[in-house]
């Protein structure tokens, strides 16, 4: 049982990150119409803001000590931070410690630059033109993306790690009446997935209640009808499409202490949340949330010994193989309106 | 006995009654048109006379044998072709190539491997794919890209396409909706002038009264999902029930 | 081709020898007469090939390869301060080259695909005349390297692979291996293992679902499982799953105090890391304190997994805080030229290039086979791993191995991993028929000199 | 010739110019100057110029005729692969069984992913073989069969490849260690000596020549066949098909099935002419190059496949060697400052970073040339025609052929 319980909760916040990335990836089909496989690589943006803001905040000054010797047995130079300097070792150290929830202020404003960077500079190119085209171009911007981000980070993993105050894990279980010590969770798993929670909610509250929200929605549903109307529907669509790179840019950020960011998590994630998107439903923002926390339950379950004992590396294949039975027993996904994509 | 013959076919979406208990008996050699107001089961009943929709129940038979339950293909082989509303050509293809598309399927069947034949050495299939553009007087334009014909020619081409295939009963969606008024009677002509040259049993769901009345040798009346009346069209003018269910409602 | 403006030098050039081809005699030459592979003949230089990770995920690693690879070229060729050419216990390079053939090198991007790698190898002997390659950073890599190599007649020098299956059931005549494998790995932190934790636990392995995780896993219980450690469960992980959470959970309950990570490179720092979060080290098992090990380290996983490393044992090939004189000789001229300490990857290929130019030296040829032969069962020293034999059984170098741990309090970005023993050579040796390396059947073949 | 017209004909004989001569073409500088870099006429690279020419070549039957993107062919090409070696393994070293098994077991695995994949069209199609290739690829990649059965069937990460001890039931006791064909073995070469140059000829290369000749006359076949008119049909409008009484999906399927069965022939090829084979042939991001090389060259051209894989494996061997010195060397002639400036601004392009310039050239042609380079060619000579037309003063008629 309490195996379950922690599969369950590991499911659920890997399918944070699957659900923030197909939510934004199902935004920008469902309005503009647009398979965008430069998703991932806004994922991986947001994630580098995050190390960005670090080393910003660690940018340092050098000073000679003589008491000290370095590798090469030449005088230590010793690196403080600018923010140690000016505010105090303390608060300095707090600062750069901070540095990942911060970097949610850095990322809101750059993925949203971003979004409407590519969606004014390259995506508007493509709406008239076919689906194989639109994965194709943004496929190559993905490729693009990875390698500056390459040429700029280097290959390796860097790590982010998650403030001091929440770098130790929870006794989850005697929340639950179980003995202490069974089901322990990280504190910064349980933060990311009320964090996620918090997105999700607040972009279907900013979609359901907010006039521009109607107005999406509806062109969403029939985008040629709202058009008719006279709104001028690309100019919130641009808008969709920030705030679709921001949804993603900010599961990148928050993600990066669990996992550490390199070059290549852009396309990791790429694949996986398009199968999300597709069991959720081309086009379905409730389908994408839910296929994303079913899958990454799914994947845990798969995960588990008991299950790998009957079907050795179930683990590996199994979004692939829920992808496939969905896509040929129910192709609109599990809650996609009937009729969309299906070509 | 007709060569298309629809007996008691029922049709639901979810509440909606979307055709009850339809019969229809379309006589060879004839130009039979479907006619009602918007929302009447036309579209619902041309869907599934081409095999796109399954009736909850009724029958339709072609020629005595049943088209339910079958693919498109299958009631094209069985010598069904249709027009569709807005012209449905091969846009990237030469308008020979498109001719020849419908000749290849007619003499080979749903499908033939043919991957090692030249189609330049095809030289019946070409005959004949020449001839029918010449009966639609679009001869000149044959290796001109189908994309960028005009809206007419398009209509012009698809009816060759479908006429190549020497179809026994050819059915037409509202061939001319959406068309000028000079478009719609030069449709007018070509469907006369096909229906001279050739012996052809046709369909049209049509919404013109115009076009219905130039062509049309039996009229049904189709309202609320079922037949209403079946009469020639100068019956059809002056009949009661039709000018109150529909014509006195269209104001037409 | 007059016009063209790339390399007025290289056009000058190309039309002075198309004048001059004119008057050369055209022949037909079958392969079959020049002895071996690309020798040399009289040309005055020598080509080796360094083919190492330049993209992908190990490409940090490999970009440090290449360092210390062309900081090897420049002791050859006499410039910089020799390097380790004044610690090494041979005094036949002098500076002047191999054989008196002034070394030069081509570099190619393996990125850790054994595909793309083998293709890099092939233009590296094919069109540049390479008559050695060297370099790699993962095992998949240097085992299809290496059996390109054998197949084409050049030697091959494995840079860093871990698998015991590079000098087990794959290896080949005309490939050596410096670096340490899985079994030494387990075999070295055995004592270390007892000492510091005892002879009652119960280890829980999670490891990396591919040839060198299964050869390093099968080593590392093998240790363990000798010390009386019971084996709890081992769990396949896939390559690359980044969120390693569902494979750790289990990990809290399953009644196991000790967690192997047979991961390497990303999957390491990510499985770590998690780890860590998890709360796995701070936990109390069975009335012991939950610990967890990392069979092979690299200064790179440990630069990534940051905090994370801190205490975890883990062994090394070699470590630049060594004290002896060949590491000192090396840090120093490595760290001169490129501003900091030389990974353990950049420190096996510098001396695998060392090596491969003093056995041709001794050899007195260029042709595999005589470099085959002076490397087998080669005794040195002074390259900083202590005394050091190439056996001639496996290809593989026996020496001590380090057992490392993540340094407490780093005192600069450097300082990561601390040295916690030695262990001796003679602990880590094992029979070249042992069944871990493929049994009786393995066998290197013979020398292939190609053409 | 051969049932082609004129025109073909003649794209037909370049091709096989081009393919036999190629040692010759590819090698124009001579091998000790300093553009010898630039130099692609060594066999390892003439071989993948090949080898993946004819994998694109059958994609191309597939993506280019019938609009249809696959996003796991790759996964073909490592079955292929497999197959291939272990007929070496068990058989012999010959490399005519491998090959011929190589086509027919990616021919069956085709037929299978091929029937489930084409239930659906347009993106979900892409998803589903995206899918399935990933599948194989995690299956090959850990050898989950082999696992299951207790075995080896790929040998996981490592890679298959032949030991002393194989089986090799076929192999007489005088045969090459290596692959050959009845005894000529495939790696053994002739080396011709002009002047400065040097031009090798290889067995392996000759037999990956005569394939591709062989596939590429085939594709021209189905090409100009009623089979594919009709698949260009499905790309251009499969509703009008269906009403038409074609059955698209077994036209489909067989599509399919031929590209499969191509890309098995290539990935035999890659065996015999290097018998180790991995798993990471068949990752989607492998898949994604094969997209990548079909779009660069011209989708649904006959030849554009052929020149979008050569550009892409030129770069992906020569450009990628390309490192500062070299660049150094290039621009030795200009000032200094110019000089390094010239080197930062072309560095991330070269070298290590190809894949960025990769990145862009490809987004380059997808968003202004979508006929890829064949498209630029014909932009060329058109632009060439047409000032000679200007120029001349009778002014015939400039409207195009078609």
């Amino acid at each position: 049982m309490d195996a379950i319980i922690l599969q369950i909760l590991n499911g659920l916040d890997k399918g944070s990150a699957y659900a923030l990335i197909a939510l934004g990836l199902t935004l920008i089909f469902g309005t503009l119409g647009v398979v965008n496989f430069a998703h991932g690589a806004l994922f991986m943006i947001g994630a580098f803001c995050s190390v960005t803001l670090q080393r910003m905040l660690s940018t340092s000054f050098e000073m000679v000590d003589e008491t000290q010797t370095d590798f090469l047995g030449n005088p230590l130079k010793v690196e403080t931070p600018y923010v140690e300097a000016w505010f105090g070792p303390e608060v300095g150290a707090a600062i750069i410690d901070w540095s990942v929830p911060l970097a949610i202020f850095l990322a809101i404003p750059v993925m949203i630059a971003v979004g409407f960077a590519m969606e004014r500079g390259l995506i508007k190119h493509f709406y008239k033109r076919p689906h194989a085209d639109q994965i194709l171009v943004t496929f190559g911007l993905a490729i693009v993306i990875g390698e500056i981000i390459k040429a700029n980070f280097g290959a390796n993993p860097i790590s982010t790690p998650a403030p001091e105050a929440f770098r130790g894990a929870m006794d989850f279980g005697v929340l639950l009446g179980f003995e202490p010590n069974t089901i322990i969770y990280p504190y910064w798993r349980l933060v990311y997935f009320l964090f996620a929670i918090v997105i999700i909610a607040s972009v279907f509250a900013f979609l359901q209640f907010t006039t521009f929200g109607m107005v999406v929605r509806a062109g969403m549903a029939d985008r040629e009808t709202v058009g008719l109307l006279g709104i001028d529907i690309d100019k919130r669509f641009t808008f969709m499409f920030g705030l679709a790179a921001a949804v993603a840019g900010l599961a990148g950020v928050m993600y990066t202490p669990i996992l550490s960011p390199h070059y290549n998590i852009g396309m990791d994630f790429l694949v996986l949340s398009f199968v999300v998107v597709v069991v959720g439903g081309m086009g379905s923002l409730p389908g994408a949330v839910l296929a994303g926390f079913v899958l990454g339950i799914l994947q845990s379950f798969a995960s588990m010994n008991e299950v790998k004992a009957i079907l050795p590396g179930i683990d590996q294949i199994i979004i692939y193989l829920v992808a496939i039975i969905i896509l040929l027993t129910r192709p609109r996904g599990l809650m996609g309106r009937k009729g969309v994509m299906e070509e | 006995m007709g060569i298309l013959e629809v007996k008691g076919i029922n049709k639901r979406f979810g509440g909606l009654q979307a055709l009850g208990d339809v019969n229809l008996s379309v006589a060879e050699n004839t130009v039979h048109a479907i006619i009602g107001p918007n929302g009447a089961g036309k579209s619902t009943l041309l869907n599934v006379l081409v095999g796109k929709l399954i009736p909850d129940s009724g029958s339709v038979m072609f020629d005595g044998q049943s088209v339910l339950g079958r693919q498109p293909y299958e009631i094209n082989q069985m010598g069904i072709s249709r027009v569709f509303q807005t012209p449905e050509i091969f846009g990237d293809l030469t308008v020979i190539e498109n001719v020849m598309i419908p000749c290849f399927a007619k003499r080979d069947g749903a499908y033939r491997l043919h991957a090692w034949e030249n189609t330049r050495n095809e030289k019946a299939i070409q005959e004949q794919a020449e001839a029918i553009l010449a009966d639609v007087s679009m001869l000149d334009k044959r290796n001109m890209h189908a994309a960028s014909l005009s809206r007419g020619d398009k209509r012009r081409l698809e009816m060759a396409m479908c006429l190549v295939q020497e179809p026994r009963l050819l059915l037409l969606d509202e061939p001319t909706a959406g068309m000028a008024r000079a478009d719609t009677n030069n449709t007018i002509d070509l469907l006369k002038e096909i229906k001279e040259k050739r012996d052809i049993t046709m369909a049209i769901i049509e919404h013109d009264m115009h076009v219905v009345f130039s062509l049309a040798e039996r009229i049904t009346v189709l309202a609320q999902g079922t037949p209403l009346v079946e009469e020639t069209p100068e019956n059809i003018k002056g009949h009661p029930k039709v000018r109150e269910a529909y014509l006195g409602e269209a104001q037409v | 081709m007059s016009k063209s403006t790339i390399s007025r030098r290289g056009v000058l050039k190309t039309g002075a020898i198309a004048g001059a081809g004119l008057a050369l005699p055209t022949y037909l030459r079958a392969d079959g007469h020049t002895g071996y592979t690309n020798a040399p003949g009289d040309s005055p230089t020598v080509t080796i090939g360094f083919n190492v990770p330049q993209t992908g995920p190990y490409a940090e690693e490999g970009l440090d390869e290449l360092r210390a690879q062309e900081l090897a070229v420049e002791h050859l060729n006499g410039e910089g301060d020799g390097g380790m050419l004044n610690t090494f216990s041979e005094k036949n390079l002098d500076g002047t080259g191999i054989l008196g053939k002034k070394v030069e090198f081509v570099t190619g991007d393996t990125q850790t695909k054994s595909d793309v790698a083998r293709a890099s190898a092939q233009s590296m002997i094919q069109k540049d005349g390479c008559i050695m390659i060297t370099g790699g950073s993962s095992s998949g890599v240097a085992v299809a390297v290496q059996d390109l190599c054998q197949s084409s007649g050049v030697i091959f020098m494995a840079g860093l692979t871990h698998s015991n299956d590079t000098t087990g059931k794959d290896r080949k005549a005309n490939g050596f291996r410096h670096f340490f494998n899985g079994f030494m790995s387990g075999a070295a932190l055995g004592p270390v293992l007892e000492a510091e934790y005892g002879n009652e636990r119960s280890a829980y392995h999670l490891t990396a679902d591919y040839n060198w995780g299964w050869t390093t896993q099968e080593s590392i219980q093998a240790t363990t499982e000798g010390l009386g450690w019971q084996t709890q469960e081992a769990v396949l992980t896939p390559v690359g799953a980044g969120d390693f959470s569902s494979y750790i959970a289990p990990v809290l309950n399953s009644g196991a105090d000790t967690l192997i990570l047979n991961h390497y490179g990303g999957d390491m720092v990510n499985s770590l890391t998690q780890a860590v979060q998890f709360g796995l080290k701070d936990r109390q098992v069975n009335g012991n304190d939950f610990k967890i090990i990392v069979p092979l380290y690299s200064e790179l996983m440990a630069a990534g997994a940051g905090a994370n490393i801190q205490g975890v044992i883990g062994s090394m090939n070699w470590n630049w805080q060594l004290e002896d004189e060949g590491t000192k000789a090396f840090v120093k001229s490595f760290g001169e030229k490129y501003g900091f300490p030389p990974s353990g990857a950049a420190h096996t290929c510098y001396v695998q290039t060392l090596l491969y130019a003093d056995a041709v030296t001794r050899a007195g040829t260029f042709n595999p086979c005589g470099v085959v032969e002076a490397l087998e069962d080669f005794e040195f020293d002074g390259m900083g791993n202590g005394p050091t034999t190439y056996r001639g059984a496996d290809h593989q170098c026996f020496k001590d191995v380090l057992v490392v741990k993540g340094t407490e309090n780093p005192t600069n970005q450097y300082d990561t991993l601390e040295i916690v023993d030695q262990t001796p050579r003679s602990q880590v040796e094992y029979a070249p028929d042992h069944p871990m390396f493929g049994g009786a059947e393995a066998s290197l073949g013979t020398c292939n000199p190609g053409a | 010739m051969l049932g082609l017209n004129a025109k073909d004909t003649s794209l037909f004989i370049v091709v096989i110019i081009m393919v036999l001569a190629a040692p010759i073409l590819l090698n124009p500088f001579p091998a000790d100057s300093a553009l010898a870099q630039f130099n692609a006429g060594y066999p390892a690279l003439m071989q993948r110029f090949l080898i993946f020419g004819i994998l694109v070549v059958g994609f191309n039957i597939l993506f280019g005729l019938t609009g249809y993107l696959s996003f796991g062919h790759a996964a073909f090409l490592g079955v292929g692969s497999f197959a291939a070696v272990w007929m070496f393994k068990l058989l012999s070293f010959n490399v005519i069984p491998a090959i011929i098994l190589s086509i027919v077991v990616a021919g069956l695995f085709s037929v299978v992913i091929g029937y489930v994949a084409l239930r659906r069209s347009g993106i979900y199609f892409s998803i589903l073989t995206l899918a399935f290739a990933q599948m194989m690829y995690a299956i090959a990649y850990s050898d989950l069969v082999g696992k299951f059965l207790g075995t080896i069937i790929t040998n996981g990460e490592t890679g298959l490849q032949v030991y002393l001890d194989d089986p090799q039931i076929l192999a007489g006791a005088g045969d090459p260690r290596v692959p050959h064909l009845f005894g000529l073995e495939m790696n053994s070469q002739t080396v011709w000596s002009v002047g400065g140059w040097e031009f090798v000829f290889q067995n392996g290369y000759y037999l990956c020549a005569v394939f591709m000749i062989i596939a590429f006359y085939m594709s021209i076949r189905i090409f100009r066949s009623p089979f594919g008119l009709v698949l260009r049909s499905i790309k251009s409008n499969q509703q009008r098909l269906n009403y038409t009484g074609v059955s698209t999906r077994p036209y489909m399927l067989t599509a399919f099935v031929i590209s499969g069965m191509y890309a098995g022939l290539a990935g035999g090829l890659w065996s015999a002419m290097d018998p180790l084979t991995g798993a990471e042939r068949m990752f989607w991001t492998a898949s994604g190059e094969i997209v990548i090389m079909a779009i660069l060259g011209g989708v649904g051209t006959l030849i554009g496949p052929i020149l979008g894989a050569g550009a892409i494996k030129y770069m992906e061997n020569i450009v990628s060697k390309i490192n500062d010195n070299i660049l150094h060397q290039w621009f030795a002639f200009m000032p200094e400052g110019i000089e390094n400036f010239m080197v930062a601004i072309i560095h991330p392009f070269i070298g290590k970073g190809w894949h960025l310039t990769l990145g862009v050239v490809f987004m380059a042609v997808v968003i202004y040339l979508p006929g890829g380079l064949v498209e630029l060619g014909e932009r060329f000579i058109g632009l060439f025609r047409r000032k000679k037309t200007d120029n001349a003063p009778t002014g015939a008629s400039t409207k195009p052929a078609e």
